[in-house]
């Protein structure tokens, strides 16, 4: 069957674009999408090992993946809430212009 | 073991603390109420601690609790006073006990006293730093020693920049902040060291302080691990040269606060200097007894003839405070029965003394708006038992016999006759020094003339403050008449200690 | 009875603190209920004292009515009470000295309750270090005594009190510290403060090293040590110096007792601490010692007659009389076990008691003086006798008592002085006399100035003129010129004590 | 009653009467002075029974009665007191007995008891007389009462000082009388003059006394006894004369006997502490008289006859105390003949006379001291007693006639033979009896015997010196009767003088008659005539004091001659100059020098009292207390400020608080500081720099540690 190189190899590309779009992107919407991409790929390589792991019946890997999409779901609602709120009051959602942190 | 005493002292302020924060800040004096009731828990609590401790005759570590706290780390909560801690337990019982009365204060005729600005927070932050004083002096476990300590740190900063004096709060409260921070953490690296030292010669994971002492450490590692971990403390003991933050915190400092600053946290340091320092390292102790006494002396000379020139009378109590504490330090460091002895009763002493000063202080800045003492005088006319308390303690100070001051003193000055003779001459002008500035002081405050822009302006000190200042007096006389009511407990403690450094 | 006997000295000790804090309890208002209470509070220790005195067996050597309670074992001190001839006559003295000072303070108005609150205080301190046969207990006492007396000064006292008090104060802690060193040193070389172990256990140590030097080294410092601790308080010349301050600034009370009976604990310590202790070095430094003993003498009757102040000048002639017994000190020193210290001995400690007496009858007729005119200026009295012959009377019998006339106390004792250390001491002895020859200048001139001189219209006519002395002051004065005369005509029955004691121990 | 007891007794009814009137009686007068002449009279009672007890018993000087009691404890030894009764002891008693009484007696007359109190007399001033019935009468003594009070004490000072068997309890009654000497002469306080002769008078005396304090507590240390029965036993004698001593190499016995001697020169007024005496005479005249005549004076001379056993020991010593005698003998005769009041004469005479005495004890006479002692104390009681009688009938004619002299300045008398004759005829006695007239008078024998001891022992010296002086004595006294008594009176007062009563003439009288008996017991057995009709008892008496009876020496004629000359010429060429003398002016012999007391007083205030106010108020008290002392104590006090200044300016507040504390905190800001820029506040340039820092990170531990 596909070997185990070939699903690594998929989730490192998969993350490398999340990555790339959270830090190119201006949009914080497309940030946020980014972040999800990153995500999902950790999914995979979860679900990849878990499957060439040693043994089956252990379903350590799909317990991790669900924790994942748990904790993305939040982040996501969190986020876009935050990207909400910070448009109403500055009417931007472009990342450069929020610089609060700026001290 | 059939009452938790010692964890009920521990918490039962933090207790109080979070009822007080649910009371409604506007009901001032319920809240004080319940700070009080709190406070005479507390007093009871660690008062039936300390005369089980004394009148069963007992030794070594009593009232012992211990509970799993982190088991992996070997980390318990593990509670227990020896001759040593027992006093100090009390002493934080009647000073919290004694600053909560004078804090409660009054409105008259214009004239505020105590704290009339968000008790309810005051008192909760004050408990909370009260909670962790008990919690250093009580626990056996090295983690939770630091744990509380640095409760018992965090708070004063609160309690200094939001409600004390204004022209200097923001600089002293940081200032004390960061000395004892740094101070700690320098302490907690040779702590952790010693857990993984331990961990390496017992294979046991443990900060349980019983089985560090057996842990055996080499002798090299004491001797570089013991002035880390011993001045780290004693940043708090206030030793020279890293005295500098107590005297502007004291300054700083609103008065109960200053109370117990001086009276408690000082022996915090102190406290685990010793228990830490030189009960875990004692080896290194030796090595380094004799530097440690000669920082000491500075402490004592320098401290006395300083508080001789300042006119701000707080300053002048914060300065004797850092004279004091070289005694306390110099006599652990001589290692001696005596020293040990006497040094042990020079931190109650002491704390009681202080505490009355900056009580008695904090009533006449009250009323009078200044501290600056060629402005004040004739106040023994309005408030003739705070002069009569401050005489008292001032008699304490000058190390004058038939108060506790003596009895604590004179051991001290014996061992270091032991350990180094001519440091007892040197030191022992401090006491002249003592004598005339707290003379003067107590001559130019509360006799000659008073400034007829006080005079009907100076309200009398309110029915509690007396009952605080009785209290304290009390204690200070009754150890210097009868110094059996608290120097046997303090020797089983040093008998321990002296068991560690492998007799002598 | 029994109780009594066996707690007596306890009783005498503290009955006077008892009293103290009962006043407490008094009403503050009711002045002269607090004044009649302190009187009885201390007119009971005198009851005992005297009891005390017939009680006491003067042929058994030792300490006698010993009592013994633990104070502070970690350090190995106890309150360790006794007294011998010595201390008992001392002992007389305070009990005897301290009703009549605070029958004298009943003119105090201000204040009454603390006043007599610290004179009672004031009586333990000094009684204690009488008893004390404990190092700790000794330095314990000697150093509480300052206190009520400090405040007593700094309170009650007059115009330059402030500068008077903390001098006194100051002087005397840091005198002390030397004193508190060798207590310290004794106590960690021997483990205890008992003085019957002292005695024998620092006397026995005698060669060898200790804190790197010899024996005799150390024993030579500690004893100046002691020696400059004690001078101080004596007050030796030329140590002296806060003495006529406080004298001066104290009240009239405060003196009586001061130069009464705070001297004597010097002269006592000299007697009881640094001769047994230390009498190689003692007899070492004999010369030294009768070399200040004489400056005191001197220069305290010439400072006497310097002065233009009434109390100072009485003042000052403690200083020269004081001197007289610790010449005999020195002579003592100088050739123990001989009957010429004995003699030297009997006269030194006869003269503390009877300087007790004759300065606090003078200090008291100072105040009596003063409270009527408000000046110790003694140019500005002046041709008083007419106006009060009493007064007059009783000046000039207590003046000439301290000028040492025969027939009254104070020539017993400096001629047993004299005699004893003549033959030691030749040449201070006769230097001293010099001193001898000006107290008789200063006395007169004292008189001179106040009763006779020039009369001065101010207080002799007119609503100024001073009024006789009351009957209240003539029984403060009554008992102690009783003495005065009964020592001077028949003096065997208070020096034939001393002297069986003096000869027990030296 | 046994004679001890007796002795006992002797001093005590004058000192209770002291108390008696000083705490009760002293409100009345007529009470007082009962008191006082009642405990006087008891007292001259039990002494002359005494007397004459002591007369009865054979060798008396051998066994003495005796009686002693311990008093002080010392060591293991007791230090007794006692009474003695010895010959020396007995003739002193007996005319300290008569003259104390007489002078009592004579007191209530001379302080006007019976008359009004004055109109503005004051205590402590003469009284000023007052008006009676429109006329002028003396007024009583204001402190009268005080007055016996204090001649009781001093009274009892005497007795005690002559009955005692030791030095010491007869330095109490020495000192006891210094006190009432001040307190008298001092009597009338008010008066500067009085303030400053009492204040002089005690403490010329204290000088002395403290030189006599050491030498008994010297033979006290050196025979551990003060009675004389011990201390001047043979062996103990013989063992001080042979101890030798560093000063003046005396011996032993000699510096003893030196010391005590200073003692008596303070006592009995000899050169140069001589300077009180004459000033004493500010005090009342019966004063004067106790001073002079009875007791003071005599208690010097009486006590270096006391210790003359001791004092015989040493040559050196004995010639010290001859010449000193001697000189002032005539050194204060030359003074005397310039004085005109009344009673300075009689103080310098008494001086001049004392010298006698002790010359003769230089010389070895005791017997001949003691004797002129006993008579010199009659003759000038009397003398006194008698000048105060002319001094109160001066005062009594000043007060009628109202014109202010000195009724003292013998210018301002003359004449008073006939007004006051008692008092005549007995000063005359007095006179003659101090000059040495011969035959009659006591004087003359006790003189003659002086002279004829000095001729006899080869003092030539003493001999001449002794000569002229009794030669002066007798032209001054004979100087004295003249312008007092003979002659028109000067002044009106002088003419109105009046005879006192007879309280004041009976002890005149009495004297008079002892002035002239008393030498009769006295008579060498050698003298021609009427040596063989009396035997010399009063020498053998007193001689048997000692234990070696000294032998009389051989009659020789030139001291009689030489004697009788003086005496007589001296009255002879005194009556020719002052016969005719109407004023001071006249007298050519008030030369300044001898007018001034050899200017002595004044040498004494440049040398002695200045510099001492010097010493005591500026060198002591200012410099060295005040400067030294408390400077040094001061100094102490800043140097503590200072330092404590320092160690926070210097070096807590910029050091350790500064550098080191917020030095700290200041580097770890700046540091924070530096860091500022990276804080861009984008999400993206975080997260950026997190990678890269990973990646490092990442990279350093997969190629450094892991390989």
């Amino acid at each position: 069957m596909v070997p185990l190189t070939w699903y690594v190899v998929l989730s490192a590309a998969l993350f490398s674009i999340g990555l790339f779009g959270v830090l190119s992107r201006r949009n914080a919407i497309a940030i946020l999408l980014g972040v999800e991409l990153m995500l999902n790929a950790v999914n995979v390589n979860l679900a990849a090992f878990w499957r060439y792991g040693s043994d089956l019946t252990k379903m350590t890997g799909q317990v991790f993946a669900i924790i994942v999409f748990a904790v993305a779901a939040a982040e996501v609602a969190v986020g876009l809430a935050l990207v909400i709120s910070v448009y109403r009051r500055h009417n931007t959602v472009i990342a450069d212009e929020i610089d609060l942190l700026k001290w | 073991m059939t009452f938790p005493f010692l964890s009920a002292i521990v918490f039962a302020p933090i207790a109080a603390s979070l009822v007080m924060l649910l009371m409604p800040g506007g009901r001032k004096n319920l809240v004080r109420s319940i700070a009080l009731g709190a406070a005479v828990l507390n007093l009871g609590l660690s008062l039936w601690v300390y005369i089980t401790y004394l009148t069963r005759g007992l030794t070594g570590y009593q009232f012992v609790e211990q509970y799993e706290w982190l088991p992996v780390l070997g980390i318990t909560l593990h509670f227990g006073v020896d001759g040593m801690s027992a006093p100090l337990v009390l002493l934080t019982g009647v000073v919290m006990f004694t600053g909560v009365l004078i804090s409660w204060g009054e409105e008259r005729h214009g004239v505020s006293t105590g704290i009339q600005d968000r008790p309810r927070e005051f008192f909760a932050f004050l408990f909370i730093l009260a909670s962790g004083v008990f919690g250093v002096f009580c626990s056996l476990d090295l983690f939770m020693l630091f744990f509380f300590y640095e409760i018992a740190v965090f708070p004063m900063y609160l309690l200094i920049v939001i409600w004390g004096w204004i022209q200097t709060r923001e600089y002293a409260a940081m200032k004390l902040t960061l000395y004892l921070f740094i101070g700690s953490v320098v302490s907690l690296v040779g702590g952790l060291a010693m857990y993984w030292v331990a961990y390496q010669n017992t294979g046991v994971l443990t900060f349980d302080m019983l089985q560090l002492e057996q842990a055996g450490f080499s002798q090299a590692f004491q001797d570089f691990w013991f002035l880390p971990v011993f001045l780290g403390f004693a940043v708090l003991g206030g030793i020279w040269p890293f005295h500098n933050w107590s005297p502007d915190g004291h300054v700083a400092a609103p008065t109960a606060v200053s109370m117990f600053h001086a009276g408690v946290l000082m022996k915090l340091g102190a406290f685990a200097a010793l228990r830490v320092g030189i009960m875990l390292l004692p080896e290194g102790a030796k090595t380094w007894s004799l530097l440690i006494i000669g920082l000491a002396t500075v402490n004592v000379v320098y401290g006395a003839f300083i508080a001789f020139v300042q006119t701000d009378f707080k300053y002048v109590i914060g300065f004797s405070s850092v004279s004091h504490m070289g005694l306390v330090a110099m006599g652990f460091a001589t290692l001696s029965r005596e020293g040990m002895l006497g040094a042990g009763v020079q931190m109650f002493s002491h704390g009681i003394m202080t505490a009355l000063f900056f009580a008695v202080v904090g009533m006449v800045y009250d009323r009078a708006h200044t501290r600056h003492i060629p402005d004040l005088g004739g106040f023994v006319k309005i408030m003739p038992l705070a002069a009569v308390g401050f005489i008292i303690g001032g008699l304490v100070s000058m190390g004058m016999p038939g108060f506790s001051g003596f009895i604590a003193e004179f051991p001290i000055f014996m061992g270091v006759w032991k350990a180094q003779w001519l440091v007892a001459v040197i030191s022992i002008v401090s006491i002249v020094v003592t004598a005339a500035y707290v003379m003067l002081v107590i001559r130019r405050v509360f006799f000659g003339q008073m400034p007829e822009k006080f005079e009907g302006h100076i309200t009398p000190i309110t029915a509690l403050d007396k009952v605080a200042i009785v209290t304290l007096c009390l204690l200070m006389v009754g150890i210097g008449l009868f110094p059996r009511i608290m120097v046997p407990m303090v020797q089983t403690g040093v008998e321990n200690i002296l068991r560690l450094l492998g007799g002598s | 009875m029994d109780y009594l006997r066996s707690h007596l000295l306890s009783l005498i000790l503290f009955v006077p603190t008892l009293g103290a804090l009962l006043l407490l309890l008094l009403p503050r208002r009711n002045a002269s209920l607090l004044r009649w209470f302190s009187l009885a509070a201390s007119l009971v220790p005198l009851g005992l004292a005297i009891w005390l005195w017939m009680q006491f067996v003067p042929d058994q050597a030792g300490f006698q009515f010993e009592e013994q309670y633990t104070w502070y074992e970690a350090i190995g001190s106890s309150l360790h009470l006794g007294v011998d001839g010595l201390s008992l006559t001392m002992v007389l003295l305070t009990t005897l000295l301290t009703p009549l000072a605070i029958l004298a303070s009943f003119s105090i108005s201000d204040r009454v309750q603390p006043y007599m609150m610290l004179f009672l205080l004031l009586e333990t301190g000094m009684l204690g270090v009488f008893m004390a046969l404990d190092l700790l207990i000794f330095f314990v006492f000697w150093e509480i005594g300052l206190v009520p007396m400090y405040f007593l000064i700094n309170q009650w006292g007059s115009s330059n009190r402030d500068y008077a008090s903390l001098k006194f104060m100051i002087y005397t802690m840091g005198g002390s510290l030397g004193l508190l060193l060798g207590i310290q040193l004794l106590g960690v070389l021997f483990g205890t403060f008992d003085l019957v172990a002292l005695y024998d256990g620092w006397n026995a140590l005698n060669e060898g090293v200790l804190l790197g030097m010899s024996v005799g080294t150390v024993k030579a410092i500690a004893f100046w040590a002691f020696v400059i601790a004690f001078a101080i308080k004596v007050p030796v010349w030329p140590f002296h110096t806060w003495l006529p301050d406080a004298h001066t600034e104290a009240p009239t009370a405060g003196s009586m007792i001061l130069a009464g009976v705070l001297l004597k604990l010097g002269a006592y310590g000299f007697l009881r601490l640094v001769l047994p202790l230390y009498p190689e070095q003692a007899r070492v430094f004999a010369g030294a010692l009768a070399l200040l003993a004489t400056g005191a003498i001197v220069f305290g009757a010439f400072g006497s007659f310097g002065q233009k102040d009434f109390k100072r000048l009485v003042a000052y002639s403690s200083v020269n009389h004081m001197g007289f017994v610790v010449l005999g000190i020195a002579a003592a020193a100088l050739a123990r076990g001989t009957s010429d210290a004995h003699i030297a001995l009997n006269g030194a400690v006869l003269q503390m008691f009877n300087h007790g007496l004759s300065a606090a009858g003078m200090f008291f007729l100072v105040g009596v003086i003063y409270e009527r005119t408000h000046t110790r200026n003694l140019d500005e009295f002046g041709g008083l006798f007419p106006v009060l012959p009493i007064y007059g009377g009783i000046l000039l019998y207590t003046s000439m008592a301290s000028l040492g006339l025969p027939g009254l106390n104070g020539f017993v004792s400096e001629f047993l002085v004299v005699r004893g250390s003549w033959p030691l001491l030749t040449v201070y002895t006769a230097v001293s006399m010099l001193g001898l020859l000006f107290t008789g200048a200063y006395i007169l001139k004292a008189i001179y100035k106040v009763l006779h001189g020039p009369a001065n219209e101010h207080w002799t006519h007119g609503e100024h003129k001073v009024a006789e002395i009351s009957v209240r002051e003539i029984i403060v004065m009554a008992p102690l010129m009783v003495l005065i005369l009964w020592i001077g005509v028949w003096p065997a029955w208070i020096l034939d004590v001393i002297n069986k004691a003096v000869v027990a121990l030296f | 009653m046994t004679t001890e007891t007796l002795l006992w007794l002797i001093p005590l009814p004058p000192l209770l009467a002291f108390f008696t009137i000083w705490l009760v009686t002293n409100r009345s007068k007529s009470l007082s002075h009962t008191v006082a002449v009642g405990a006087a009279l008891l007292s001259w009672a039990g002494s002359m029974l005494v007397f004459v007890r002591a007369l009865g018993v054979e060798h008396l000087g051998a066994h003495p009665f005796e009686s002693a009691v311990n008093w002080l404890p010392t060591g293991d030894a007791w230090l007794k007191i006692g009474v003695r009764l010895d010959p020396l002891t007995t003739v002193t008693l007996f005319f300290v007995a008569w003259t104390v009484l007489m002078i009592f007696l004579y007191s209530v007359g001379y302080h006007n008891y019976g008359q009004p109190p004055g109109d503005h007399d004051r205590p402590g001033l003469p009284p000023h007389g007052a008006t009676l019935a429109g006329r002028q009468v003396p007024s009583i003594e204001p402190m009268y009462s005080r007055f016996f009070a204090f001649i009781g004490l001093f009274a009892f000072g005497m007795y005690t000082l002559v009955v005692s068997d030791n030095l010491l309890t007869l330095f109490v009654g020495w000192e006891i009388m210094g006190l009432c000497s001040y307190l008298l002469i001092g009597f009338w306080y008010a008066k500067p003059s009085a303030r400053d002769a009492a204040v002089k008078a005690f403490m010329t005396t204290r000088i002395g006394d403290v030189f006599m304090l050491l030498g008994i507590a010297f033979i006290y240390s050196a025979t551990g006894s003060l009675s004389y029965g011990e201390i001047f036993r043979e062996e103990v004698l013989h063992t001080l004369a042979s101890v030798p001593t560093p000063i003046f190499g005396l011996s032993a016995a000699g510096l003893m006997g030196l010391l005590l001697f200073i003692g008596a020169v303070g006592k009995s007024a000899q050169f140069p502490l001589h300077v009180w005496l004459p000033d004493a005479m500010e005090g009342p005249t019966p004063v004067s008289a106790m001073i002079h005549a009875a007791t003071m004076v005599s208690a010097g001379v009486y006590m270096t006859i006391r210790i003359f056993p001791l004092l015989s020991l040493d040559a050196a010593t004995m010639s010290i105390v001859a010449f000193s005698g001697a000189f002032t003998a005539l050194f204060a005769a030359t003074i005397a003949v310039a004085q005109n009041d009344i009673k300075r004469v009689l103080a310098f005479s008494t001086i001049s006379q004392l010298g006698y005495m002790m010359a003769a004890l230089g010389i070895g006479a005791y017997v001949a001291a003691a004797f002129h002692l006993v008579t010199h104390a009659f003759f000038k009681a009397l003398l006194f007693l008698g000048s105060g009688s002319v001094i109160h009938g001066m005062e009594h004619g000043v007060l009628h006639t109202g014109d202010h002299v000195d009724p003292q300045d013998m210018f301002n008398m003359g004449g008073l033979r006939r007004r006051m004759p008692i008092t005549f005829w007995t000063f005359l006695i007095g006179g003659f009896a101090l000059s040495g007239f011969p035959l009659i008078t006591a004087g003359f024998w006790s003189k003659d015997e002086i002279l004829a001891d000095a001729f006899g022992h080869g003092h030539l010296a003493v001999f001449t010196t002794l000569a002229v002086a009794a030669f002066l004595t007798a032209f001054y006294t004979m100087r004295q009767i003249t312008l007092t008594f003979l002659g028109p009176a000067r002044t009106k007062a002088a003419e109105h003088a009046q005879e006192t009563k007879w309280t004041m003439t009976t002890p005149l009288v009495v004297l008079a008659a002892f002035a002239i008996g008393y030498g009769w017991v006295g008579i060498p057995e050698h003298f021609p005539v009427l040596g063989p009709l009396s035997a010399n008892w009063f020498h053998s008496f007193v001689g048997g004091t000692l234990a070696e009876h000294p032998e009389a020496v051989a009659f020789s004629v030139v001291p009689l001659l030489t004697s009788l000359a003086v005496a007589l010429g001296g009255l002879l060429i005194g009556w020719l100059v002052y016969r005719n003398v109407r004023t001071a002016e006249h007298d050519r012999l008030q030369i300044p020098l001898l007018k001034n007391k050899w200017y002595i007083d004044e040498i004494y205030q440049v040398v002695f009292i200045r510099p001492s106010f010097w010493l005591a108020e500026t060198l002591t008290s200012k410099w060295i207390d005040g400067a030294l002392i408390d400077g040094v104590l001061h100094g102490i006090g800043r140097l503590t400020g200072r330092l404590g200044h320092t160690l926070r300016n210097y070096i807590d507040k910029p050091v350790i608080n500064e550098f080191f504390g917020d030095g700290t905190a200041h580097v770890a800001q700046w540091f924070g500081r530096s860091l500022r820029p990276i804080q861009t506040g984008r999400v993206q340039n975080y997260m950026l720099l997190a990678l890269l820092i990973f990646m490092l990170v990442g990279s350093v531990v997969f190629y450094v540690l892991l390989a």
